[in-house]
């Protein structure tokens, strides 16, 4: 066992927090807010040009060639920071899927366009039922002659407002087994019949319904075998899942560095809060939460990464993560009280965020219920 | 031992009711921001709903409701229990009303203000007139009111304030400071304050918005800078300031809204039954059944405490401790609340007011944000739970 | 609204408690639970001579013909001085169905014994399943001429090896309807057939193994409508819930009385523990949840009282007094640390207890289920 | 960063295994008393258990596992992987072996114990022959070591010790005491305790059962009546008793039983599987499922604390704050164990050892009564979060 990041990920870790804390400042997160695309097309050249966009693209799209657990590491960072922007759309949910079914000649369209900060990707996968489960899939993919109609509506979209191109799923043959029956599809955003409408959500990301009406797609638009896309599909959300929580362990802890700060220096009844117990029990229990889901958000990364089935460790890191952060920025919140709950502070940036992303690619019963499979129940 | 309303009581409850129905608008439903046990949305404290509680507080107060928990000789029914079922229902449907003015100002006024004050002050309170917003915090103090620096300095008739105030609710929508400041500089903190009302339209008074983290102004800071408050305007004792707000934290305390609570479970509950999940409806799925059911429980307790502390009024007793579990029970039911609905509505849950496909016009999403408020306001949980350990248990107190 | 308890009631609670006091001390509840029946003779007589037994029996029964409300202020009191034996099988599970079903034969031939003392009842009711809801019910009764046999076995009957009769609820046809189909027998401990063998609990009271082996009863057994045993059988569970509600509220009570005090005597790094943040505010919840939790069991008791509907209060009632119970002793042990993880301490004997409750007559998913229900889920 | 085990580690993970299958009784389960992350429940510590627990203690011993974590100079093999791993397996089988010898006394005389203390008593812990119980708490001093009573006063070659101790696991089935005594009566407390061996078979030294609520003899009272301890039986320095106590507690709060988690939770599972409610297997209702589905995600980030624990022991890391967190989490973990199993067996989890229809031989309900000494053992979970909270976030203490 080693549960050290190596050299590489470690000069990562740093450079990005380096990076992070001079080009993300709250100041600069807060703008972004403000613009409807929840993106910074400056932001994301720079974060390209770092290679970030390509950090877990083999060479030959333009990549490095790092493991997921690199981008984990990287993600965590930006969760630090709350670094905005469609990164986790483009990289897993986008380029995921190419990378697991797409024929070389998509990828070689798309990926290094990734890789150089030119195109943003997303994925099109919850409906109005909410679920990430196959079965709750209905958004229709008709064949017709040489291609596909697409008719439905998508919700949740992440960053469907600055994609490029966006991936939806598709089901396209009924279910003969859990999981089957499903096909993906690129579509242009601006492709007749598409119609993208933004959400507006408590997390202030990008959250959009995309409704498509008679799309209609050419064959080349098909990535992977038809009826067959559910394990490409899979591997992005388990990507996403994990790189998402990666994120609410870097909010995690900078809500316990704020706090910790905080409670050192704000003085009442005469003492600093730091020093009352009620307070001091309160941050032990944020550090220590803190720490075991980072462990799972690593261990999963890291399972990921060698290519071995990681149900497990994903279904566990993605609800860990959900729970604590949620229970972390609350918590944060006592120990702020009055000032915290103001809009010019920072914690309720972290607080917005880590509740969103318990429901982000599915609810924590969801990733209960994969925990359960998990165990043999 | 009864748990049910006299008939008299229930007469009462319908008859609010009834008002209530009437003269809120039919759409009030989609636009009222409010969550129960929280500080950060009442709708009577946004600028944009003042128009509409200004009439309906006149309104209130032509009924004779607003000082309805008042003694008869200063016009109410004397009838806690009345004014709980007025809460009650008011808060049920969102009634955008109530406030300082009549929770705090009037009963303390009426038992420790002078018989001049009470001239100049019950009338406007009990028919909707006037508004009072609260001057206690600091901004290096938030419950710590030992550490008071606003002083308020003898100048013969008058006192001269200079200071400043933070999380003062409303104070752009209400007419009157309720500020406890510091008169005498040399004696022991206990013995140094005095409350007092201070005008807004007083020379050297001003107040700047503080945006919530929902987004709305309901907080100010306010700023005194040789403001003159005559001396007949000291409510209580000079230097017994201390007394005075703790006497008017038990009001404050006790001023809870409970139907909100009632409602927004009602509304839970038809959000299960008519939304499907994989085919269908949640209110089938175990894992609902029972967080519902346990959240409905812990409402149950709450709403215990809430008449019971009402009808301890009425037996004349001072509900000291009550007011500190009441209102540790009631914020924090307003937490667990939210995180049930969150949990319930999932990503529904987050999207905000004004969004397409937002549930109960994006409620809940906020009231996630503003549950955060109710466990820190007006003394925070982990102070209310000592409170309850020295005091009611009789705890030591540290050394 | 009145949150007072009446003057008899007052009477009552008091002279229960100074009673108890003197009577069932902890040494004596304690050589109590050594016996195999779990009670004791003596003091069961004694409580009977005041009355507890016809307590809520009608007069014309022998007894004092007060409301189910001042059996639930009993039982508090009983709860704070853990008095153990079979009184709420008696009066409640026993006696509540033949007041509701039986004839004025059966009820004469019974009652004025329970009142005397000198009966004991109980009701045999879950089986395997571990259920109290009517569909888990099998044990059989088939009419054979003009008799019936029972074959089958119940489990966690309470009290049944101190008891003279006990009742049990049969399937003597399928349910046409939910709760149709059972018929309430009334059997004598030592009939042919009936096999009583104790279960060991950690609350070392008295569960029992009921196993009818073609036990044959003449019909004069039958206690009510044949296949429409239910309203009566759910009249005894709803009562004996909120009696062992009730019972918990008066352990917490106790546990709180004793961890406050110990509290404020014990001393750790120089000042008494009651004065360290930690442990004042676990008391403080402990004794909010105590309070609240009596709210809501003197309501259902109250509501029990006059005849109403009373499922919504009698569920919640039950649900928290018996999550609430066990929270409160383990807080207490937190309070107690090291002592109150001895044999010779009090507190272990209100924690098995209180788990114990939390359990009785149905778990907590089950009557959290019944709020559901009862919220119109 | 590589969450497998490595090949060697999985072969010795491997061995262990088989041995333990092999030694052990074919029904061990049946009556084996143990539950993870408690303290009253120890099989090795039971009178009942003690042949064949010393028995095992000699075999591990005879593998070189007992010491397996040690330094090769004191022939282990300087692998706290390893001996995690050991722990990990022996804790899962709920083997009666291990105790104060081997995870608190062996190497805290590694570290700090003089030549000749090393000589006389680490081939006896190594190879299973002797065992200690620990000499810390004192009847009105749990965790407050500060506040000891018990004197050490020096006659020479020898102190004399007066005084008692309390909770010491398995004083009544070892040979020596690990016993912390004031040598230096004026200095400040942090200074004045030594740290010492004392022989069971000392003239004047008593023991006395404490029977703990799952009903088992595992702590003791110890009594001290001028007992005569030769200087050379010191451990560590004179009047630096409460660093080497600390330094001892680390290891203390390292030595955790991992596997019984694992099993406990697969056991939980197959229980689901194979037991029906009301016409269908528990484990298809979704509250079971999220139940045991959250308590195997704790139980998770316990595992990967204790394997993070040994990879930094092995990479020479002082892991005081891990050891806090360790011993909070794994106790904490205990409880939530004990709350989830009892909740899905019901009344069956109330079923006492020895009792008709009891599953897994009642060790839930003793479970459930012996998780209760987990967070209030060898410092509570309150102190825990103390020590993290000031020494590792560095907040300020109590004034």
């Amino acid at each position: 066992m080693d549960f050290d990041l190596n050299e590489e990920q470690k000069i990562l870790q740093r450079s990005a927090a380096d990076f992070l804390k001079k080009e993300c400042p709250k100041e600069r997160v807060r703008r972004i807010e403000e613009t409807e695309e929840k993106y910074s097309p400056d932001l994301w050249r720079k974060m390209a040009d770092l290679g970030w966009m390509g950090l877990h693209l083999p060479e030959q799209y333009g990549g490095t060639g790092w493991s997921f657990l690199s981008m984990a590491v990287l993600l965590e960072e930006m969760g630090y920071n709350i670094c905005p922007g469609p990164f986790i759309s483009t990289t897993l949910l986008g380029c995921v899927p190419l990378l697991h079914a797409g024929t070389e000649d998509q990828k070689q369209a798309i990926l290094p366009g990734v890789a150089s900060g030119d195109l943003i990707l997303t994925l099109a996968l919850a409906e109005s039922d909410r679920g990430y489960e196959p079965s709750t899939l209905k958004v229709s993919g008709v064949r017709s002659d040489e291609s596909w109609v697409i008719d439905g509506v998508k919700l949740f979209v992440p960053d469907a407002l600055s994609a490029d191109h966006i991936l939806c799923v598709a089901r396209t043959s009924a279910a003969s087994e859990p999981g089957a029956g499903l096909t993906l599809f690129r579509v242009e955003k601006d492709h007749p019949g598409v119609t993208v409408t933004p959400l507006k959500t408590i997390a202030r990301d990008n959250q959009c319904e995309v409704a498509f009406d008679h799309v209609r797609l050419g064959p080349e638009s098909v990535i992977g075998p038809v009826d067959e896309a559910w394990p490409a599909v899979k591997a992005a959300l388990d990507r996403a899942a994990v790189g998402r929580a990666a994120e609410v362990v870097g909010a995690m802890r900078a809500t316990l560095d704020m706090t910790v700060a905080y409670a050192k220096e704000r003085v009442q009844f005469g003492r600093p809060i730091g020093s009352f117990q009620a307070i001091q029990h309160y941050l032990a229990d944020m550090w220590v939460d803190m720490l075991g889901t980072r462990n799972l958000v690593l261990q999963a990364a890291w399972k990921l990464s060698t290519g071995e089935p990681a149900d497990r460790e994903v279904s566990m890191a993605k609800v860990r993560a959900g729970r604590m952060g949620r229970k972390a920025t609350t918590v944060g919140h006592r120990i702020f009280a009055g000032i915290g709950f103001t809009m010019e502070h920072d914690l309720h940036l972290y607080h917005r965020r880590t509740v969103a992303a318990d429901f982000a690619f599915g609810d924590s019963d969801s990733y209960h219920e994969r925990v359960a499979r998990a165990l043999g129940l | 031992m009864d748990f049910a309303f006299t008939k008299e009581e229930l007469d009462f409850r319908r008859e609010i009711e009834a008002f209530v129905k009437e003269v809120l608008p039919p759409d009030w439903d989609e636009w009222a921001v409010y969550w129960p046990g929280s500080y950060g949305t009442m709708p009577q404290l946004e600028a944009e709903f003042q128009e509409i509680s200004r009439r309906f507080s006149r309104m209130l107060g032509e009924k004779g409701w607003l000082g309805i928990g008042w003694p008869k000789e200063y016009g109410g029914q004397g009838s806690a229990m009345k004014a709980a079922i007025s809460g009650d229902v008011l808060s049920y449907y969102r009634f955008p009303a109530g406030g300082v003015a009549t929770t705090i100002a009037g009963p303390t006024l009426i038992l420790v203000g002078s018989e001049e004050l009470k001239k100049e002050f019950l009338p406007g309170i009990a028919s909707g007139e006037i508004g009072f917003w609260l001057g206690y915090s600091e901004p290096n103090a938030g419950s710590d009111l030992v550490s008071l620096k606003t002083t308020a300095v003898d100048d013969g008739d008058a006192f001269i304030v200079n200071g400043q105030k933070i999380w003062s609710s409303g104070a752009h929508v209400t007419e009157y400071g309720w500020v406890i400041a510091k008169t005498d500089m040399d004696a022991p903190a206990h013995k140094s304050a005095t409350l007092m009302i201070i005008p807004n339209d007083t020379p050297g008074v001003t107040i700047k918005p503080i945006i919530n983290i929902c987004g709305n102004h309901s907080f100010n800071e306010v700023f005194f800078d040789d403001v003159r408050v005559p001396k007949r305007y000291v409510v209580g004792e000079v230097n017994k300031g201390f007394y005075n707000v703790m006497l008017a934290l038990q009001f404050e305390r006790m001023s809870v809204g409970s139907g909100g609570f009632r409602r927004v479970l009602e509304e839970l509950v038809r959000f299960a039954r008519e939304t499907e999940r994989d085919g269908r409806p949640l209110s089938e799925d175990p894992r609902v059944r029972k967080a519902l059911a346990a959240i409905a429980v812990e409402i149950e307790v709450f709403l215990t405490f809430y008449w019971q502390s009402a009808w301890m009024q009425d037996r004349g007793q001072v509900p000291e401790l009550e007011a500190s579990a009441l209102k540790l029970v009631f914020t924090e039911l307003s937490v667990k609340l939210a995180d049930t609905a969150m949990d319930l509505l999932g990503p529904f849950g987050l999207l905000d007011k004004g969004s397409k496909r937002a549930p109960f016009g994006g409620r809940v999403g906020m009231g996630y944000l503003d549950a955060i408020s109710g466990p820190i306001g007006a003394g925070t949980s982990e102070i209310q739970k000592t409170i309850l350990a020295t005091r009611g248990l009789g705890l030591p107190r540290k050394k």
